[in-house]
Parts: structure tokens; C-alpha cells; sequence
């Protein structure tokens, strides 16, 4: 089982998703919550490198923390999957172990 | 499951003083040594300054805490990885990180040194081996 | 605020008798917290008393009791470095009391 | 599945809290155990029983009170950093001769080594914080 990650801070403001992106291994998951939803938005600075990561990794994303910011799915970027909290607690589960980029 | 020893990481990540979580931090490690997992700890990102030399904190007037690290060894914690990357992107090597050591009970007490430089993909293969990751 | 009295100095100590200010302590500091607590200081107290002073001035942390007892056998020798043994000199515990009379911060009972 | 959550965040100030507590709700819905919740740095104002949020927000400290006593959930505040802070509970306050105190009832105080066995006897730890 692989890696879960969870990262929190809007990565226009804070490095914490760009240490994330470096520090996980393929295969590994990511999950953005709170501000770093922002980071899965179209037709950002980061969306290329998103993409990259995409390739090699999964990218989950807390829908309500998007539409708390007054987002959709139809604002992200595809590939990125939408999750609500059952989602969260399954990802959690599902994986190994989990580590939060704070 | 409980009664194996799991493996428990605190990974640093913030640099000490700015805001509490360096010494809060090395305070739940001090404390998770009582429990005889198998623990170490992880500096990346501004983490490593953490454990600079020479950090003084008269003018400041807060606690310098720094010191506490070099206990670690007495507390048997003594995997201290240090990521290179985040070093050397900061300007920094070695040389400009505390000397932390422990006594090797096995090979007589002799004094080793408790920080490992460890390459990005070293060290996400080590956090992708734990058991529990704490970090901050 | 309570005090304790030594050499005709009034000094701070909290509620558990503990210094207020760390820089109050002076060695007759630790022979009147050990009067209230009815030990009578000896040499082999005093090792340790100053043990914990050292360890603290280099570390900044007063030791677990683990590691105090480890320390202390190699330092002092395997039948002292033991808690059986810190208990007797120290019948409220090596990590609270004598750390009291050593003047080190108040542990806070974290484990 | 048993998870321990470590929230380090105070209330209203950061959203860690919030999180946290969507996500023991939906772990409890989904049948997993919430085997702690652990309090720590600022998270420790998580416990206060004086705060007075406005009628037309959401009451943190009394959700997570609610939360706990609907499932037995076992909510602890870290000694260290709740003293550091000035979060007493009453046996706190008498020993430490303060003449207040401001912990909620559904929280207890205890020591950092119930987050390392929380770590320990738990499936999943999950840190929530900035």
C-alpha cells in the first residue's frame, strides 16, 4: 500500500505543496484540503506542474473545501478526483500510512 | 499489533523561533522515547535550521532549546536524517549543523554521530516506511 | 505567593514548593527544601543534586528518570545508577523532588 | 479501522479543527473508531469552556464535545502546552493555586505520551494543523 498525502496551504502563499510534490514517491496519493484546493484550479502558474505529477500520481481534492471557496469540479483541473469526507476516511484507510504537509 | 514496535517518524519541516512547533515538537520526541519504538526524525525544507550551531536567543529573549538536541543520543533516539537538498538550498552544509552524537552501547560506547544526510528520494523511501508520521 | 526562608533571604516557590525564579537557587536553597521535606541531604544526595544541575546547564532539559538513572550508573557506578537507589534518597521521586531541590523547572508530568 | 487525530490548530483562528471534526464524523459514519483526539500547541483552545462564539456560527468546542459523548470519544489536552497557555481544569487550578479554570468537561488533561500510544494502539494517525 502506498503513501497517502494531505496538504493544507494555498501554494501561491506557502511551499508546503511544492515540498509534497518532491518528497512523495510515484504511486503515492495526494489529497488537497482546506487553501491548497486552490492549487487545483485551471489555468494557474503550478497547473503544469500538477499535470506533470499527474502522471505518476494520484491527486484527490475535499469538494467541500472547493465549494466553501466557491468552486466546482468544472473549475479543476482534469484528472484531479473530487472527494467528500467518506472519500477523506477511505483514502486514509485505503493507504499505508499518511503524512500532512503542514 | 500493539505489541510490535512500530515505527514512528517526526518529520521537521518549520524553522525553530518563528513559531512554536520546533520545540513542541522535540518535546513529543523526548517523550516517545520512554515508549521503546523505533523513532527518528527528519530535516527538511526550513526544518534544518532547527539544529544550526551557534544559535543564541539573549536578544531575543526566548528560550534557546537548541541544546536539548544534543540529549537525543542519552534518550537512545539517534536517526536524525537531514535532508541534502534542503541544505543546500538554503546555502548551508554540514559544518553549520550542532555535532549530535550517541554512545554506541554495542561497540563499547564509542561516540557516533546521530545525523545522516539523506537524498530526497533516501528520504521519501524512509517516510514511506513508517508506520506513523508526525510532522510539523 | 509562598516563600521559603534561607540565610535570611526570602525566596519565591510555588505552591509545590518549587523555585519561582530559577536564579534563586544557591546550595543551602536545596538543605532548606530538603528541611520542609523532612530528607536529610548527604554526600549522596548531593552527587545527584549535582548531576541534575550539570545535566541541565549542558542540555537545557532536566533528564527522564531513564535517563538519569543511566547516566548516573556510568558516572557513579552501577549500584547507584538504579531507581530503586534514587527513590531511597529521594522518597517523592528522583524526577520531581530532586529536580525541587536541585532547582530545575517543574516537570510537568507529561508521559 | 481505529484512527488517532492530532489537532494542533485553535479554533476559528485556522480551519485544522473544522477538518478534524468533518472528518471523525464521517470516519464514525463510515463505522471506524476514533480511538483519541489529541490536543496539542495551540489546539489545546480547543478545550476552553468560556468561549463565546456568535448565535449564527458553529460552536467548536461544544461540537466536539457533543461528538465525544455521542460515541465515548476519549479528547485529550496536552498538560505541557495547556499550562503554557493557561488551560487548567479544576484539579489543575487547585494544585497549581490558580483561582480559575477554563476546560470543558468532555476534555481531559493528560500527558504527551497518550499521543505516542494513541500512535501506537491506533491504525492511522492523522495530524491536523498549519
Amino acid at each position: 500500500m502506498a503513501m497517502l498525502h494531505t496538504v493544507n496551504k494555498s501554494p501561491f502563499e506557502r511551499n508546503s505543496l511544492n515540498s509534497c510534490l518532491t518528497k512523495s514517491k510515484e504511486g503515492s496519493t495526494i489529497l488537497l484540503i482546506e487553501d491548497a484546493v486552490l492549487g487545483a484550479l485551471k489555468g494557474t502558474v503550478i497547473a503544469d506542474k500538477l499535470t506533470t505529477a499527474m502522471t505518476t500520481k494520484n491527486i484527490y481534492v475535499l469538494g467541500s473545501d472547493l465549494n466553501t471557496r466557491g468552486f466546482t469540479e468544472a473549475d479543476i483541473l482534469d484528472g484531479i478526483k473530487v472527494v467528500d469526507y467518506s472519500g477523506f476516511v477511505d483514502l486514509v484507510a485505503e493507504h499505508a500510512n499518511v503524512q500532512s504537509w503542514l | 499489533m500493539s505489541d510490535d514496535i512500530k515505527k514512528f517518524m517526526f518529520v521537521n519541516t518549520k524553522a525553530p523561533y518563528g513559531t512554536v512547533y520546533a520545540l513542541e515538537s522535540l518535546e513529543v520526541v523526548l517523550i516517545s522515547a520512554a515508549f521503546d519504538q523505533d523513532v527518528s526524525l527528519a530535516f527538511c525544507d526550513d526544518g534544518v535550521f532547527q539544529i544550526t550551531k551557534n544559535q543564541n536567543t539573549e536578544g531575543s529573549g526566548m528560550k534557546n532549546f537548541s541544546p536539548a538536541y544534543k540529549a537525543l543520543g542519552d534518550y537512545d533516539i539517534n536517526k536524525l536524517y537531514v535532508e541534502k537538498e534542503s541544505l543546500e538550498e538554503r546555502g548551508l552544509t554540514l559544518d553549520n549543523l550542532m555535532d549530535l552524537t550517541y554512545e554506541d552501547e554495542d561497540d563499547d560506547w564509542a561516540e557516533k554521530p546521530s545525523i545522516k544526510l539523506v537524498t530526497r528520494a533516501e528520504l521519501a523511501d524512509l517516510m514511506d516506511q513508517q508506520d506513523v508520521v508526525i510532522s510539523s | 505567593m509562598a516563600t521559603i526562608t534561607v540565610d535570611g533571604k526570602e525566596i519565591e516557590v510555588d505552591e509545590e514548593g518549587y523555585l519561582v525564579n530559577l536564579s534563586d537557587w544557591f546550595p543551602a536553597v536545596a538543605e532548606e527544601m530538603a528541611k520542609i521535606d523532612e530528607v536529610e541531604l548527604g554526600e549522596d544526595h548531593w552527587d545527584i543534586i549535582n548531576f541534575l544541575r550539570e545535566y541541565y546547564e549542558e542540555y537545557q532539559i532536566a533528564p527522564a528518570v531513564r535517563v538519569l538513572t543511566k547516566a548516573v550508573a556510568k558516572k557513579l557506578g552501577k549500584e547507584k545508577g538504579n531507581s530503586k537507589y534514587l527513590y531511597e534518597l529521594f522518597p517523592y521521586g528522583p524526577g520531581k523532588q530532586a529536580c525541587k531541590f536541585a532547582g530545575l523547572p517543574k516537570p510537568t508530568g507529561c508521559v | 479501522m481505529k484512527f488517532t487525530l492530532l489537532i494542533n490548530e485553535g479554533p476559528y483562528q485556522h480551519q485544522a479543527s473544522d477538518t478534524a471534526y468533518q472528518f471523525a464524523k464521517a470516519a464514525i459514519a463510515r463505522g471506524h473508531e476514533i480511538y483519541r483526539v489529541f490536543f496539542y500547541n495551540d489546539g489545546v483552545n480547543n478545550a476552553t469552556r468560556l468561549a463565546i462564539p456568535p448565535q449564527d456560527d458553529r460552536n467548536i468546542t461544544e461540537n466536539w464535545a457533543a461528538l465525544a459523548k455521542e460515541h465515548d470519544m476519549d479528547m485529550v489536552v496536552c498538560i505541557a502546552a495547556a499550562q503554557r497557555r493557561g488551560m487548567l481544569d479544576a484539579d489543575e487550578a487547585e494544585r497549581q493555586g490558580k483561582d480559575a479554570h477554563n476546560i470543558h468537561p468532555a476534555f481531559r488533561i493528560s500527558g504527551l505520551g497518550q499521543l505516542v500510544e494513541g500512535g501506537i494502539q491506533s491504525d492511522r494517525l492523522l495530524t491536523f494543523g498549519d
